[in-house]
C-alpha cells in the first residue's frame, strides 16, 4: 500500500515510494533527513513543523507527504541563500528573537509569509500573523522586534 | 535597541550582543533528540493507563508481538529490577512510594506507563501499542489534594491508610506573640493552580548500548546530563563510567526537564535488550500527561500587623497537591515556598505548616520558579490584603515594611541570610516610569464613569543560584573547565548546562574578557558526560549566577598559567598579561596567547613545577544564595460586560545584580512575565474527580500566543552580589515569580469598588464576569 | 461530567417503563449498539460502533438496571471500553404521567477517559447531549410503532 | 501521532471524485485540518480517503446573477483575501479571517469545515446569517438545499454516502448592508466560545432587514429570528439592540465545558449579539 511520489524540496527533486499515511513531516525529518522544521504537538496549533508548500506557510504536521506530490516545499535549511541569510533569520538573531530555538525555524518562515503578504506590519499584525507559532521562551516581544526589524530591512 | 556586533577584542560584559548559538538555530542545523539518526535504530513506543487508578488484572501482548516490524514488547514483569525511579529530597518521616518504571500490578495516574513496544519504526511501534491488551479493574481515585485528605478519601498508595506523605512545621521568632500583639490580622485561602510546562520540544530519549564495551549512551533532552547519568546507573545497575549522557540541543525545559524520568531508564533497558539504538520522542499528549506540572497549591494564610501597617507575623497552612509519587525534588519544593515567605519585608515571626498530599494525578515538581512564585504571590497578596483593610496604599505599605540598604546581610525568620539590596530603587523606578500618581488620577476619572481600571503593584525578593551544597539536595557548586588550544583558541565547558538561555554567549564574553580574546576566539561547550568533567544544572536561576563563577574562578587560574609560560618566553618575573598578551613590563617586549598556548604544548621547556598543557578545572562552592528583587506594576482594564482582562501598561523593573548580556536579561524577563501571566490569566491543568486530566493537549491548555501578550517595559537597577566575584544574582525566573501577583493585584484594585478582596488564578473572563454578577469567583 | 433532560414519550407510563427494561429496545435506541447479551438478571454486554462525523471507534459494553421501581424509576449505567478511550454513563430515569404521554427525565454523571478524554473537551457535552437525543428518539419511534 | 494506514486516491477530475465516492466507503481528504489530527489521533480510522486538492473544478469564487459561488475546496486564506468577497460578500470574508491561523486558513477548505459540522467552527454564524445554500453532488445526483437543511445536528449533516460538497452559495450583498462578525476566543484551541455574525440593512432610518447567525452556542450552529424580528422595523437604537440581543439564546439547550459554562455561554451570546449587530448596524448606509 504505498505510493510514488516526486517533490521538488529547497529546489532539489525527491523520489520516494511512502505509504500514504507518512505526514509530510516525517517524510522530511526521517525520510530525507532535513530535521530543521519540528514537532510539538499533533493538534496543529503549535506551528514548529511549519514549512511552505507552492509558497504556503502550512503545518506539515496536518498533511500527508502524498498531499505534497508534484508540489515545491520550502523548509528552513533552504532558507538561506548560499550561506547567506535570509533577512528574517538575520533578524531574529540580531533581535534575540530565539531562545531554545525549537519553535524559530516554523516561526521564521510564518513571519516570511506574514511579510509576504503584508510588508509593513503594525505590532497587531504581526502578532496576529505568528498566532499559529508558538514560543514558550520569548515571550514573543524580541520576535516582534525581529519581524519589523526585518520588514524595515526588505523594505528598503 | 539593535544589539552590538562585536568584531575586536573590548569589554564586552555589559553589552547586548547577539548570540553565538543562534547560527545553528535559525538555519534548522541544530541537533535536538528527534534529530539523531543511528543506523539500525529501533523505535519505542509506550501504552499508557487510560485509568487513574486501576488493578492490572493481565497483559496480552502476543497479538502486538506477532505484528512484523516488532521486535520486543516489555512490560512491568519484564523492568521490576530497574529503577525505582529516583526521588532526590529528603524530610523527616517522608513516604516514598517504590515507584517503578512500567506499571507492575496497579496503576496511579492516568498516562502511567504500563508496556513499551518496540519495533523497527516509529509507525509500526505505534501500531504494535494498539495491540497490546491490558485488562484494567478500575478502582477509585482522588485528584483534589484536599479531597484527598478528607477521612474515607480513596488511598493513593494502599499501603497507607491516608494520603499524607509528610507534614513539615518551620517556625522563626515568636508568632504566638506577634498574633497576640497585632492590632489586624488578615487571613485568605490563596491557591496556586496545576500549571503544565509545556517546553515546546517534548521529552525524548535515544539509547545507545554497545555490546562490546558493555557501555550505554543515552542522549535526552534533559536539563541535568550529570545528576541524570549518577542515577541512570543507579537504576540500571550499570557501572556509572559505562555511562554517558548527552543532553543535545534541548528545546526548553524551564523545570520540566530538570527531572529523572522512567522512560530514561526504560529506554536504557530497552537498548541493552535489544542491543540496538532505540528512540522514543514523548507526544504533546504524554508530555502533558505524564511529565511533571507544577505549582499545586491550597494555602492559608494569615497575617499579623499594627494598624500603621508595620507587618508582625505571617501563619501559613501550605497543602502540595504532590501527585502520585515523588519524582526528583517534588517533596521539596514546598519547602522552598517557606524560606522565601518573608519576602522583602522585615517581620521576622514566621510559623508554616506544610502537608504533603498523594492524588491519582502526574506528580507536581520545579517549574520555573518552584516554590518561590507560590510564596511570592501569596505574601504580595496578603500586603496587599492588609492594605485594603487598613486603607492604606500598597506603596506605602510596601515602603513601610522593606528591609533597608544599612541592614543587608540580613538574617530572615526562615534561615536565610539575604546578601545585598535596595528595595525602594525598582519599586521607585517603575514608579515613575508609570507615572503612578497620574495613574491614580486617571483611574478615579475611570471609575466615574463606571469602568473597571486596576493598578498593579507588586515587589518580590528571589532566592537564587542554588546554593551552598548543605542547602541542595545534590550539591549546590557548579564545575568549569578552560581549554586553550596549542592555536589560542579557547573552549570552554561548564556543568551548567543551558537549554535555551545563551550561556554559550554570556560564558564567551566572560572568556573573550578575562583572556582578552574575541567573542569568535570562544566556543562553549556543555551538555555531555564525556566532555564535561560533572555538573549540576542552571536550575535556580544559577547557571550564571553559579557557573559564571566557576568560570571565572578557572580563568583566574589559567592566568596564572599563561602568566608562567609568559615569563619564561619573555625570560622576566615581571610580566602581565593585558589584552591576550604578555608583557613584560620593563622590556615592552610581549608574547601573544596562541604563542604562550603552542609552547606549553610543544612543553620545550617548562616553568618550575608547571605541568604541559594549558587547561584548567575550577569546582566553585558558592558561600551563599544570591537574592533578586524587583518591582513589577500591572495596569488593567477590565471589560465589565465580559469579565475580558486586558493589560494596558506592564513595567517590570527587575534588579538581578550585575548583567552580562542586557539583550538576553531582557529576554528572560519577557518569557518570565509570559509564563507567568499565563498562570494569572490563562493555564490551569484541570483533572475531573475521576483523576482524568481534560486539559490533555494544547486544545485545552492555553499557553500564551503572541496576540495574549501586552507589550512589556523591561527596566533593570544593579545591585551587584558581594557572594560572588561577577556580582550577579540570576534572572531566569524572575518574571515568573514577579509577574503574577502584580497582575491579580491589579485586577483585585479595579474590582476593589465592589467589594472583591481576592481572586485566584486563572483569572479567567467568566470567573471575573461571575465576581461581577455578584457571584463567588 | 454532570447531565441532565427531559423527554416525552407517546406512550402510557407503564409501557414507558417497560420498553425502557427490554433488551431487545434498549438495543435499537441505544446509538451504534450492534445487540445486547444478558450476563445476569439485568445485565448485558454489547458492542458499540461510536460514529461521529469522521469519529468512529469500537467499544466492548455493558449495561445494567438497577434500582428499579416499576413504573416510577430506575438507575440505568451504560459503559465501553475501546482503543480509543473509555466512557462511563450512569443515571437515574424517573417516570411520571404527562399529557397523556410519559414524561422522562433523568440526572446523572459521565464519564470519559483515554483518548476521547484529551481531545474531546470541547465537545463531549455536546456529544453527550447528542448521543442521549438520539436515544430518547429512537425510543419515541419504537413508541410510535 | 500516527494515523492507522489507509489507501489514498487522488482525482484529477470531478468525474473521476464522483466515481471513487460512489462506493461510499471512502472519505473525502480536503484540506485536512479538522480530519488529520483526529487520524493521527486514531479517533478517525478511515480507509480510504480521496483528496480532492487536485480537482480544479472545486477551487475558487466566482459571481453569477446575484449570488457568488464559493467551491467547496477554496481555502479560507482565499475566502479572507478574494478582492471579489471582500467587496461583495464581506462578512463571509471576515469570517475567514478569524479561523484558526494562518496556517490553517492557507490549508483548511469552506467544504471541508461544513461537511465536519463542528457545532463551534466559524463559517456557519456568517453562512446562517447569509442564508447561504450548499451544492451536493453525487453520482446521479445534483442538489441544492439551505444550510439550515444541510446541517442537522452536532458533527451531522444530510450528506449521503457518496455525496460531496460541491460549492456553497451565498447573495452578493447589496449596497449599503452592514455586516459584522464578533467572536468570543476560547484561548487554547482558538474555536468560537460564542461567535455572531450579524447583517443589516436600513431603510428609511428604520432596520428593513436584520439577519442573525450564531455558532458555538448550542449543540449546532443557527439563524436567531427572534433577534431579527424584533430588531426590523426598529431604528436600531442601543436599546433595541439590546432587547433584541438579549433573547439570542433563547431556546438554546447551551454548552457546558470548562472553557464556559451554559449560563456564561449564553449570556457572552446576548453580549456579542449586541456588538456584532451594532458594528453592523453602524456600518449599514
Amino acid at each position: 500500500m504505498t505510493k510514488s511520489i516526486c517533490v521538488t524540496i529547497n529546489g532539489s527533486s525527491y523520489a520516494n515510494e511512502v505509504e500514504p499515511r507518512l505526514l509530510l513531516i516525517h517524510y522530511l525529518r526521517d525520510v530525507l533527513g532535513l530535521t530543521g522544521s519540528h514537532i510539538g504537538c499533533e493538534t496543529t496549533l503549535c506551528g514548529a513543523c511549519t514549512v511552505e508548500v507552492d509558497g504556503k506557510a502550512v503545518k506539515s504536521c496536518t498533511m500527508f507527504a502524498v498531499q505534497a506530490d508534484g508540489k515545491h516545499v520550502l523548509t528552513i535549511e533552504g532558507l538561506a541563500n548560499h550561506g547567506t541569510l535570509h533577512p528574517v533569520q538575520e533578524a531574529f538573531w540580531n533581535e534575540h528573537g530565539l531562545q531554545c530555538g525549537f519553535c524559530t525555524p516554523g516561526m521564521i518562515l510564518a513571519s516570511k509569509q506574514l511579510l509576504e503578504r503584508n510588508p509593513n506590519p503594525s505590532e497587531g499584525e504581526i502578532r496576529h500573523g505568528i498566532e499559529g507559532n508558538l514560543c514558550r521562551c520569548t515571550g514573543y516581544q524580541h520576535i516582534v522586534n525581529a519581524v519589523k526589524s526585518a520588514a524595515a530591512k526588505m523594505g528598503v | 535597541m539593535a544589539p552590538t556586533i562585536i568584531t575586536k577584542t573590548e569589554k564586552l560584559v555589559g553589552q547586548r550582543i547577539r548570540r553565538k548559538e543562534d547560527p545553528r538555530l535559525i538555519t534548522g542545523t541544530a541537533t535536538y533528540v528527534d534529530d539523531i539518526q543511528m543506523q539500525g535504530m529501533h523505535h519505542a513506543c509506550i501504552v499508557r493507563s487510560p485509568y487513574a487508578a486501576a488493578k492490572i488484572a493481565g497483559i496480552d501482548t502476543k497479538a502486538a508481538s506477532a505484528l512484523p516490524g516488532v521486535v520486543a514488547v516489555f512490560t512491568g514483569a519484564d523492568t521490576k529490577d530497574v529503577g525505582p525511579v529516583p526521588c532526590g529530597a529528603s524530610l523527616p518521616g517522608l513516604r516514598v512510594p517504590y515507584h517503578h518504571i512500567l506499571a507492575v500490578d496497579r496503576t496511579y495516574f492516568a498516562g502511567h506507563p504500563v508496556a513499551v513496544v518496540v519495533a523497527t519504526d516509529r509507525y509500526i511501534a505505534r501500531d504494535g501499542a494498539e495491540l497490546v491488551e491490558v485488562d484494567y479493574d478500575p478502582l477509585p481515585a482522588v485528584a483534589d489534594p484536599e479531597k484527598a485528605l478528607e477521612a474515607g478519601a480513596p488511598a493513593v498508595h494502599p499501603e497507607w491508610a491516608d494520603n499524607i506523605a509528610f507534614n513539615f512545621h518551620q517556625e522563626g521568632g515568636d508568632t504566638a506573640k506577634a498574633f497576640a500583639e497585632a492590632e489586624v490580622v488578615v487571613k485568605q485561602r490563596i491557591t496556586s493552580q496545576r500549571l503544565i510546562p509545556t517546553a515546546m520540544e517534548t521529552r525524548g530519549v535515544v539509547a545507545d548500548y554497545n555490546t562490546g564495551d558493555e557501555a550505554l549512551t543515552v542522549y535526552s533532552s534533559t536539563q541535568i546530563p550529570h545528576l541524570l547519568r549518577t542515577l541512570l546507573a543507579q537504576m540500571l545497575g550499570l557501572p556509572e563510567h559505562h555511562l554517558r549522557v548527552v543532553a543535545p540541543e534541548v528545546g526548553g525545559g524551564f523545570g520540566s526537564k530538570l527531572n529523572v524520568y522512567a522512560e530514561e531508564a526504560l529506554m536504557g533497558f530497552v537498548a541493552m535488550r535489544i542491543g540496538k539504538p532505540v528512540k522514543w520522542i514523548e507526544s504533546r499528549r504524554e508530555n502533558y500527561l505524564c511529565t511533571i506540572h507544577g505549582r499545586g497549591h491550597v494555602d492559608y494564610y494569615e497575617m499579623a500587623a499594627r494598624k500603621d501597617g508595620t507587618i508582625l507575623g505571617l501563619r501559613l497552612k501550605l497543602i502540595q497537591d504532590l501527585g502520585a509519587y515523588h519524582q526528583l525534588l517534588t517533596p521539596a519544593i514546598p519547602t522552598l515556598s517557606v524560606l522565601m515567605m518573608p519576602g522583602l519585608y522585615r517581620f521576622k515571626n514566621i510559623q508554616a505548616d506544610i502537608v504533603g498530599v498523594f492524588t491519582n494525578c502526574v506528580p507536581t515538581d520545579a517549574y520555573r520558579g518552584a516554590g518561590r512564585p507560590e510564596a511570592t504571590h501569596g505574601i504580595e497578596r496578603m500586603v496587599d490584603i492588609l492594605a485594603a483593610e487598613l486603607k492604606m496604599d500598597p506603596v506605602e505599605i510596601r515602603m513601610k515594611n522593606f528591609i533597608q540598604p544599612e541592614e543587608f546581610p540580613f538574617a530572615t525568620a526562615t534561615g536565610l541570610i539575604y546578601d545585598s539590596g535596595n528595595y525602594d530603587a525598582p519599586l521607585k523606578k517603575a514608579l515613575e516610569l508609570a507615572d503612578y500618581p497620574g495613574l491614580r488620577r486617571r483611574q478615579a476619572e475611570a471609575r466615574k464613569q463606571g469602568k473597571l481600571m486596576g493598578v498593579g503593584v507588586s515587589t518580590y525578593g528571589e532566592i537564587c543560584a542554588f546554593g551552598p551544597s548543605p542547602a541542595t539536595p545534590a550539591g549546590g557548586w557548579e564545575c568549569a573547565t578552560v581549554k586553550i588550544d596549542p592555536s589560542g583558541k579557547v573552549t570552554v565547558g561548564t556543568g551548567a548546562s543551558p537549554h535555551g538561555q545563551g550561556e554559550e554567549t554570556t560564558f564567551a564574553q566572560i572568556a573573550a574578557d578575562e583572556l582578552g580574546v574575541g567573542m569568535d576566539d570562544v566556543v562553549v561547550v556543555h551538555g555531555d558526560t564525556a566532555v564535561v568533567p560533572y555538573g549540576i544544572g542552571t536550575f535556580g536561576s544559577r547557571g550564571t549566577a553559579v557557573g559564571g563563577p566557576a568560570l571565572y574562578y578557572a580563568l583566574q587560574k589559567l592566568k596564572e598559567k599563561i602568566k608562567k609560560f609568559g615569563a619564561m618566553l619573555l625570560e622576566s618575573e615581571d610580566v602581565t598579561f593585558v589584552e591576550g598578551r604578555c608583557v613584560c613590563n620593563r622590556s615592552g617586549k610581549s608574547v601573544s596567547l596562541a604563542e604562550v598556548a603552542g609552547a606549553s604544548y610543544r612543553a620545550m621547556k617548562l616553568p618550575p613545577g608547571e605541568d604541559p598543557g594549558m587547561q584548567a578545572t575550577y569546582f566553585w562552592e558558592p558561600p551563599n544564595f544570591t537574592f533578586p528583587f524587583g518591582a513589577h506594576i500591572v495596569v488593567t482594564e477590565v471589560d465589565a460586560d465580559t469579565g475580558k482582562i486586558a493589560v494596558s501598561r506592564y513595567i517590570a523593573v527587575d534588579d538581578c545584580g550585575k548583567i552580562i548580556n542586557p539583550l538576553l536579561v531582557d529576554g528572560q524577563v519577557h518569557g518570565g512575565v509570559a509564563q507567568g501571566l499565563g498562570q494569572a490569566l490563562f493555564e490551569q491543568a484541570v483533572y475531573d474527580e475521576n483523576g482524568q486530566l481534560l486539559t490533555g493537549e494544547l486544545m485545552d491548555y492555553a499557553i500564551p500566543k503572541a496576540t495574549m501578550m501586552p507589550w512589556v517595559e523591561s527596566h533593570h537597577t544593579e545591585t551587584p552580589s558581594p557572594v560572588n566575584p561577577l556580582g550577579v544574582k540570576g534572572v531566569g525566573e524572575a518574571g515568573t515569580i514577579g509577574c503574577t501577583p502584580a497582575v491579580v493585584n491589579s485586577v483585585v484594585d479595579a474590582l476593589s469598588v465592589l467589594g472583591v478582596r481576592h481572586i485566584d488564578m486563572p483569572m479567567t473572563p467568566e470567573k471575573i464576569w461571575t465576581l461581577l454578577q455578584g457571584g463567588q469567583a | 461530567m454532570k447531565i441532565g433532560g427531559v423527554y416525552q414519550l407517546p406512550v402510557a407510563r407503564d409501557r414507558a417503563y417497560s420498553m425502557l427494561q427490554d433488551p431487545a429496545i434498549l438495543a435499537r435506541c441505544i446509538p451504534g449498539c450492534g445487540g445486547l447479551n444478558r450476563t445476569a438478571g439485568n445485565e448485558y454486554n454489547m458492542q458499540m460502533k461510536l460514529a461521529l462525523a469522521s469519529i468512529s471507534g469500537l467499544f466492548e459494553g455493558k449495561v445494567r438496571i438497577t434500582e428499579q421501581n416499576p413504573p416510577e424509576s430506575f438507575r440505568l449505567a451504560v459503559e465501553g471500553k475501546g482503543k480509543i478511550g473509555f466512557m462511563k454513563g450512569d443515571g437515574l430515569l424517573r417516570l411520571v404521567d404527562k399529557d397523556g404521554g410519559t414524561e422522562v427525565s433523568y440526572v446523572g454523571d459521565v464519564q470519559v477517559g483515554g483518548t476521547i478524554a484529551a481531545v474531546g473537551q470541547r465537545l463531549l457535552d455536546t456529544t453527550a447531549k447528542m448521543m442521549i437525543k438520539r436515544f430518547f428518539d429512537q425510543l419515541a419511534e419504537c413508541a410510535g410503532q | 501521532m500516527i494515523a492507522q494506514n489507509f489507501e489514498y486516491s487522488s482525482p484529477a477530475s470531478l468525474e473521476e471524485a464522483l466515481q471513487m465516492m460512489a462506493g461510499g466507503d471512502a472519505k473525502i481528504l480536503a484540506g485536512g485540518m479538522s480530519l488529520i489530527p483526529l487520524m493521527k489521533l486514531r479517533l478517525a480510522t478511515p480507509g480510504h480517503l480521496v483528496d480532492l486538492s487536485r480537482v480544479p473544478a472545486l477551487d475558487g469564487v466566482t459571481e453569477e446573477k446575484g449570488n457568488i459561488r464559493v467551491g467547496a475546496m477554496t481555502t479560507h486564506f482565499q475566502v479572507e483575501s478574494s478582492a471579489l468577497l471582500r467587496a461583495r460578500c464581506p462578512l463571509l470574508a471576515a469570517a475567514a479571517s478569524h479561523i484558526g491561523d494562518m496556517q490553517v486558513r492557507n490549508m483548511g477548505t469552506i467544504g471541508g469545515s461544513l461537511a465536519h459540522a463542528d457545532p463551534a467552527a466559524d463559517y456557519p454564524a456568517a453562512l446562517f446569517a447569509l442564508e447561504a445554500r450548499v451544492r451536493l453532488l453525487r453520482v446521479g445526483s445534483d442538489r441544492t438545499i439551505a444550510l439550515s437543511d444541510f446541517l442537522v445536528d452536532t458533527f451531522t449533516t444530510v450528506a449521503e454516502a457518496g455525496e460531496m460538497i460541491r460549492e456553497v452559495i451565498v447573495p452578493v450583498e447589496e449596497a449599503g448592508t452592514g455586516v459584522s462578525y464578533q467572536k468570543l476566543v476560547q484561548p487554547a484551541s482558538g474555536f468560537a466560545i460564542v461567535g455572531i455574525a450579524a447583517r443589516i440593512r436600513k431603510s428609511g432610518g428604520k432596520i428593513s432587514m436584520a439577519r442573525v447567525g450564531v455558532t458555538g452556542l448550542g449543540p449546532m450552529p443557527y439563524r436567531a429570528v427572534g433577534v431579527e424580528k424584533m430588531l426590523e422595523g426598529t431604528a436600531g437604537t442601543a436599546d433595541d439592540i439590546r432587547k433584541a440581543a438579549s433573547v439570542v439564546a433563547d431556546g438554546v439547550d447551551a454548552n457546558t465545558d470548562i472553557h464556559a459554562s451554559a449560563a456564561y455561554r449564553a449570556r457572552m451570546a446576548a453580549v456579542y449579539a449586541g456588538r456584532a449587530i451594532q458594528a453592523a448596524v453602524s456600518r449599514a448606509a
